[in-house]
């Protein structure tokens, strides 16, 4: 029986005096470091873009030193064994493009799967099952390419399901899903294919249609397929909808807390089915590009042993969190692209594959440290 | 009493494992009022709102709102009628903003093209609503409402939580102790919003184990102990004394304390 | 329950991916059937698979099987195994590869990689005459584990070509100007045509090509069409399996050597069988220690001093 | 100024006679499925071992079918085409033991790490990696081959210092640590070894002592390795320190909640560190049991690319969970060991390699959702 | 006064990017006394408390133990020292039991061989001490000594974490919000078992939002405002309304209120 009603307790009586001010000051003194640290904090994909840059230019460097020289009357043309800028030109820098474009649109999946706390190991393998399907399809069916293409886009986002319904409905770690999954999906390639190539003559005289992503677009040296194109445009189409839609907010606070979204009103079911299913949809538009860029359909293709490693790596490196809920979807073209100017920079400057290989390994780790480092600031 | 109450849940039952957390318990909430749980730790009362809110499926039992039989599956469900509620756990997405937290689910679009063809969200229109619930609530002293739910402290998060309800609730709202970490100040600002809300006409439910505000508030006090509810009582008929004890078994309570 | 005949026989491949590999169970299944064998099939889970292929030995003993028939991956860390089988009373014959000792086995069935290897370089020198002083080889190799197939027709290839090999065991040390570099393809399509870009932007003036398989050499032909460089580079490759041949015919390979992995099944099975019937064993080519199955040389454009059969032929003999 | 002094808030005079019921009652109409639901979820181990003996009866009954029938004298020895048995024998019973052995004692690195809600994707390339350099050391440099074994295992446990380090220090995800980890560990191992292949019969010869693990005990049919017994002695060890010693309890404390564990007072650093640092003594001592089996140093063994996966398929089949501080050690083993019985059994009756792939992947997802049923009681 | 503080903060700074949670502060316990801790949500109270207990490591300023300075560097540097420290996220393991749990990191060993060499666990001697323990708190109603922590509500946990700190506490005792979650009958047992440490002669630090559970058991108040220290107060020379008033900057401390 409280008898000071709605003024409160009587001890409370000085809190219409109250000011509100918090504990919150300006920085004292913050060098250079730490508005950079600020900056990128704040803009997650730049890391990534900003290791992108640099390793490219310094690529260039290392291995255009001469021409470069030369260019700028710092040497003439006869003191130097080669005058001819390698990797500073159109041809490779867009033939990075090309190279990347398989792991790129299977990074822009496993995006997806990794905001949302989830991983893919079967990204791969559903890449490659697809591809099989659709030209096994055309050619063992007879079905018209176009439609077969349907059936493949229509096949991977089916498996997506299944494992966007384990994990959502059955409440099993993505990791086991998509490991179980993997192996289902790659021994299925396997056996429904008879492990049979079909050409890349062949495709092109009965089928060109499957070939599509394939085509090029020369602008002077530069050579773009629609494969790459594909890639970008899809990247920021993705980028767009987890920014400014309905949808990828919900993704993004799914992977932040799966719990506290559901009750603040997302469905979690929901929302993760559609992830897996957009990622499977994706994985199978990956084989298309993949029959694009190869030209032929081989069920052994080494994506679906390790395109899912490639793809989670581009993934980590593009600076997205594993544990879900950050990170922007442009840093895993990033990441991608950073891959790759490092694989062919390495060849180039004629470190061998296996160099290569223990490099790679040093600039994941070199790369999520720093990344690290940036996110060290105000948290 | 011849009302029919807003939300009511009938016989409900909810076990975990070995633990009964709701033991056929009933529960009536009236229009317009403001209703008090109290319990001992553990007697079920997060539990209780929970099944009336979609948020647990009761293992049995029914759930009315206005006197209609409801099934809800999901918060979604309870919400879509009207009901809000601001759970123990805050139910917040640490690493967004807080104007992405407080439309969550009910995000607003674009007018016109980008908005009915790309699903463009109005970020400027959610910015500009979600700085006017805190502003009403006395929460401005946050500075930047793009600035992750993270960033803010335990008190600050508890404030959004309690103006998201606020500002949605159209039947009903439920708060799930909603001081436990707040200060005096803050404390004091969300019993005023209580009040402020109540006075839209909107029925509150306040779980709560601070006896001074359950008293100083609320219309009616269900009295919940060991997975039921005990007794509802009249705060102005009963000390804090006689709750305390019937909550705690210390005395039992007349059988004329249930109404309705 | 499992199994209705008698006679047991087992094949035991590198990996089931590869279509080489493919062929060569089709071939023994056939046979098996054929002579009322029941015939169990095991395959490493990736090239080089070593382990796998032990724990198939192993299960053959287990399974009282008459015979192994195996390709191995790691042709010396197999011998204790193969040893524990003969012990065990099976017959194990090699299959493809020959084991390290080549004894080691009961019989070896099989076609000399290193050859393989060594008429398609024989063949590529030929052909550009002249030219192949200052050629620019590409080199596709398998896998960075350099398994023993891929190191026997990458040396025998620059043997033929008249490159000294260095150390024999090893791919890459080889330090002859005409070297472009080596990359490694996992013999598919895929990793043939990256391998291709990444050495065609070391050097564009590649025009020699050596891939490990046809697959990496269709592959290679991919990167070279999409800088229009497809008629102006030699590929030479090895496996000689249908699509392979057929890619010889419309001239995206130049060479290929091939190898007959449906006749090495075939012959391993009914050798397993006689064994099984009168315990008698298989006898080796004479002046050889081991029943070559033969490589041939595939090509329309035969050079002088190489001997070679044509498409034609070789679609007659190709698997699948 | 509180009046009420020490005896409490004026409306709390009735709390002495509070009662101290709480809502605890105990289970109403419980049937058989139940009881099992609990008994299971206080023994997860139990389950796994389940799962064993059940596939292990399962494949016996399948495959030595016609034997059985005989014996029960059902049939008579002439109308069955075999009346030996083939998989209910001593031999192929320790032949599963000898075939687990490696993917076993890699298993225990594993759950160590996955017990402090980690993951170690080098533990197989490690193990190849200390098996090259405990049989190089020996032949290339002449140095003793106990010495070399003792190099490797120091090896072993330096490379997982170095994880462990990255881990716990600067902060960086287990999964990019050990994925850079295993590329660097692995491009070592071809680089260090020159990709050569040290046989079996010159290790006998000269240094029989790195084949100790080999050493073989027969039983009757039976035959047991030195490595099999080992990888048993080890799990009985780990699973003592892990439930019996202050080490084990702080290590699933760091897996539940590396913060809590810290303000708890546990050495959350050292700890990892710990873990870390064992866990490479582990893979480097599956260096040895590899030597041990294989009889030859094989640079090129597939452990180093599949080991990882192999390893955390037994752990999450043992019912480990991958979320940290869960599960018994015990059931890694028992994983190991189900998956050596569905391989072997597979094999035996006749499936294709890939069918077997396929299975494993359907086993695996299976598994993971038994245990998730189990694990739904009472939480 | 001459009395050396037993745990004396001086000049203590910790920033947490743009936020400073400690801003110059200092803090003093003298032996044998309650010192309650108050102020508004985000005053940085917990930072403060974090920061002379090991849990953070301040960007400047000293701790001082028995007048010694120290360098905790981490929690167990200062429970060695005897200081235990009650967080407000409690610090559980939740998957282990509750014996686990309150014996983290002091585990007792079997004596002999197998505690000696073997280093076996004496869980036994554990389980038992640990129920004593909770006997003492008047939370016999956990059953199951070694059920975990994640199985127990709320209050119960609070309840193990106040009981273990009770029991280590050799020299100082702090408590974050110890009766933040708890009902009104487990808020009273833990104010009784606080008093109950204090007659043993160890000095407890409580932080807490609840007023007259401050005024009614604290020696001292030490009023948090901004980051920093404001003044500190004697409860029976100031009223409730005065502390508030202060805490909020309703009103300026008078400058006598600070003593020491
Ligand atoms: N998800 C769950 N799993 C298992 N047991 C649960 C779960 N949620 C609640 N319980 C149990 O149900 C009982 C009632 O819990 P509930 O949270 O409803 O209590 P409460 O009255 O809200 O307590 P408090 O005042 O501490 O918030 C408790 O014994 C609790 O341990
Ligand atoms: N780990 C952290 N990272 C970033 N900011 C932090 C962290 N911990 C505390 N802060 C900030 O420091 C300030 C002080 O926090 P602190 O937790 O000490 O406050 P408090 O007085 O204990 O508040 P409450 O009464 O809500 O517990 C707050 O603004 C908070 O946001
Ligand atoms: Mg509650
Ligand atoms: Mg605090």
């Amino acid at each position: 029986m409280s008898e000071s009603g709605s003024k409160g307790q009587d001890y409370e009586a000085s809190l219409a005096a109250a000011d509100s001010k918090v504990a919150e000051f300006d920085d004292e003194q913050r060098g250079f470091v730490h508005r950079l640290q600020h900056f990128l904090h704040s803009n997650p994909s730049m890391v990534p873009l900003i290791v992108l840059v640099l390793s490219t230019i310094g690529f260039g460097l290392w291995i255009d030193w001469e021409p470069i020289q030369v260019r700028m009357g710092w040497a003439a043309l006869e003191d130097v064994s080669n005058g001819r800028f390698r990797f500073f030109n159109s041809f490779t820098l867009t033939l990075i493009l090309q190279q990347v474009a398989i792991v790129g649109v299977l990074a822009l999946a496993q995006t997806l799967i990794i905001l949302t706390a989830g991983i893919d190991l079967s990204v791969g393998a559903i890449a490659v099952l697809c591809s099989v399907i659709m030209g096994q399809f055309t050619f063992r069916y007879g079905i018209p390419p176009f439609v077969s293409v349907m059936i493949g886009l229509v096949f991977g986002t089916a498996i997506g399901a299944v494992s966007g319904w384990l994990v959502s409905r059955v409440k099993l770690p993505p990791f086991i899903v998509t490991l179980g999954m993997w192996q289902i999906v790659l021994a299925a390639n396997y056996l429904y294919s008879a492990n049979e190539t079909i050409r890349s003559q062949d495709i092109e005289a009965q089928a060109p249609f499957l070939q599509l992503m394939g085509y090029k677009m020369k602008l002077g040296g530069a050579t773009l397929t629609l494969g790459v194109v594909s890639m970008l445009v899809l990247a920021l189409v993705l980028a767009y909808a987890l920014r400014s839609t309905a949808w990828g907010r919900h993704v993004y606070a799914v992977g932040d807390d799966p719990e506290a979204a559901e009750l603040a009103g997302v469905n979690v079911h929901r929302t993760l089915m559609s992830v897996y299913m957009l990622a499977g949809l994706i994985c199978a538009f990956t084989a298309w590009v993949m029959i694009g860029r190869f030209g032929s359909v081989s069920p052994s293709a080494t994506t679906g042993v390790i395109g899912n490693i490639q793809a989670i790596t581009a993934v980590v490196i593009g600076g997205i969190s594993l544990f879900g809920g950050r990170g922007s979807i442009l840093g895993a073209l990033f990441g991608a692209l950073i891959v790759g100017v490092f694989e062919l920079g390495l060849r180039m400057s004629g470190a061998d594959p296996q160099w290569t290989f223990l490099l790679i390994g040093v600039l994941i780790i070199g790369a999520v440290a720093v990344d690290q480092w940036i996110r060290k600031v105000s948290v | 009493m011849e009302r029919t109450p807003i939300l009511q849940g009938k016989n409900l039952v909810k076990r975990y494992g070995k633990v009964t957390a709701l033991d056929h318990c009933d529960f009536e909430l009236y229009p317009g009022e403001i209703l008090a749980v109290i319990g001992d730790n553990g007697a079920g009362k997060s539990t209780l709102i929970k099944a009336v809110s979609g948020a647990v499926v009761p293992d049995e039992g029914e759930v009315f709102l206005d006197g209609q039989r409801v099934d809800f599956n999901s918060p979604i469900d309870a919400r879509e009628k009207g009901i809000e509620t601001v759970y123990q756990t805050l139910a917040m997405s640490p690493a967004l903003s807080i104007a992405d937290n407080m439309f969550m689910g009910r995000e607003i679009r674009k007018k016109g093209l980008m908005g009915k063809v790309f699903r463009q969200l109005d970020k400027a229109e959610m910015e500009r609503l979600a700085r006017d619930k805190l502003n009403d609530l006395g929460l401005m002293t946050i500075q930047n409402i793009r600035q992750a739910v993270e960033t803010l402290s335990g008190g600050q998060r508890q404030g959004v939580a309690v103006a998201r309800a606020a500002a949605f609730g159209s039947k009903v709202i439920i708060l799930d102790e909603p001081t436990a970490a707040l200060g005096v100040k803050e404390s004091r600002k969300v019993l005023e919003l209580i009040q402020d809300v109540k006075s839209r006409g909107i029925p509150i439910v306040l779980i709560s184990h601070n006896m001074p505000h359950v008293f100083e508030i609320a219309d009616r006090i269900h009295i919940h102990r060991l997975g039921k509810r005990l007794c509802v009582i009249d705060p102005k008929a009963f000390s804090m004394n006689d709750a305390v004890a019937f909550m705690t078994g210390a005395a039992e309570p007349p059988p004329e304390t249930i109404p309705a | 329950a499992a199994g209705g005949h008698a006679t047991t026989v087992c094949l035991i491949t590198k990996t089931d991916t590869n279509p080489f590999f493919v062929k060569m169970k089709e071939g023994a299944t056939a046979k098996a059937e054929e002579l009322g064998m029941t015939l169990k099939a095991f395959a490493g889970k990736v090239d080089g698979d070593h382990e796998t292929q032990v724990q198939a030995i192993e299960t053959c003993i287990a399974d009282g099987a008459k015979g192994i028939l195996l390709t191995a991956s790691d042709t010396s860390a197999i011998v204790p195994n193969v040893q524990q089988a003969r012990e065990a009373g099976l017959v194990v014959i090699a299959l493809d590869t020959p084991l390290s000792p080549i004894d080691a086995a009961d019989a070896t069935f099989a076609t000399d990689n290193f050859l393989a290897g060594e008429l398609i370089g024989k063949w590529a020198a030929a052909s550009l005459g002249d030219d192949a002083a200052n050629a620019k080889i590409g080199m596709l190799d398998l896998a960075i584990s350099q398994p023993t197939v891929g190191v026997l027709r990458d040396q025998g290839f620059l043997t033929g070509f008249g490159i000294d090999i260095k150390d024999p065991n090893k791919w890459g040390d080889e330090d002859d100007p005409r070297i472009v570099g080596n990359d490694v393809t996992a013999g598919n399509e895929e990793g043939g045509r990256k391998a291709m870009e990444n050495l065609l932007a070391k050097d564009p003036g590649i025009n020699v090509v050596y891939t490990i398989n046809e697959p990496a050499a269709a592959g290679a032909y991919e990167a070279l069409k999409a800088i229009g460089r497809e008629n102006d580079v030699l590929i030479v490759s090895v496996d000689g399996g249908c699509p392979g041949v057929q890619n010889v015919a419309d001239g995206v390979i130049g060479a290929t050597s091939q190898q007959y992995p449906l006749l090495m099944a075939s012959l391993g099975v009914e050798a397993i069988k006689k064994w099984a019937d009168n315990g008698e064993k298989p006898e080796p080519t004479p002046g050889k220690d081991f029943f070559d199955t033969g490589v041939a040389l595939v090509t329309d454009k035969a050079a002088d001093g190489v001997e070679s059969i044509s498409v034609e032929e070789g679609k007659n003999l190709c698997w699948g």
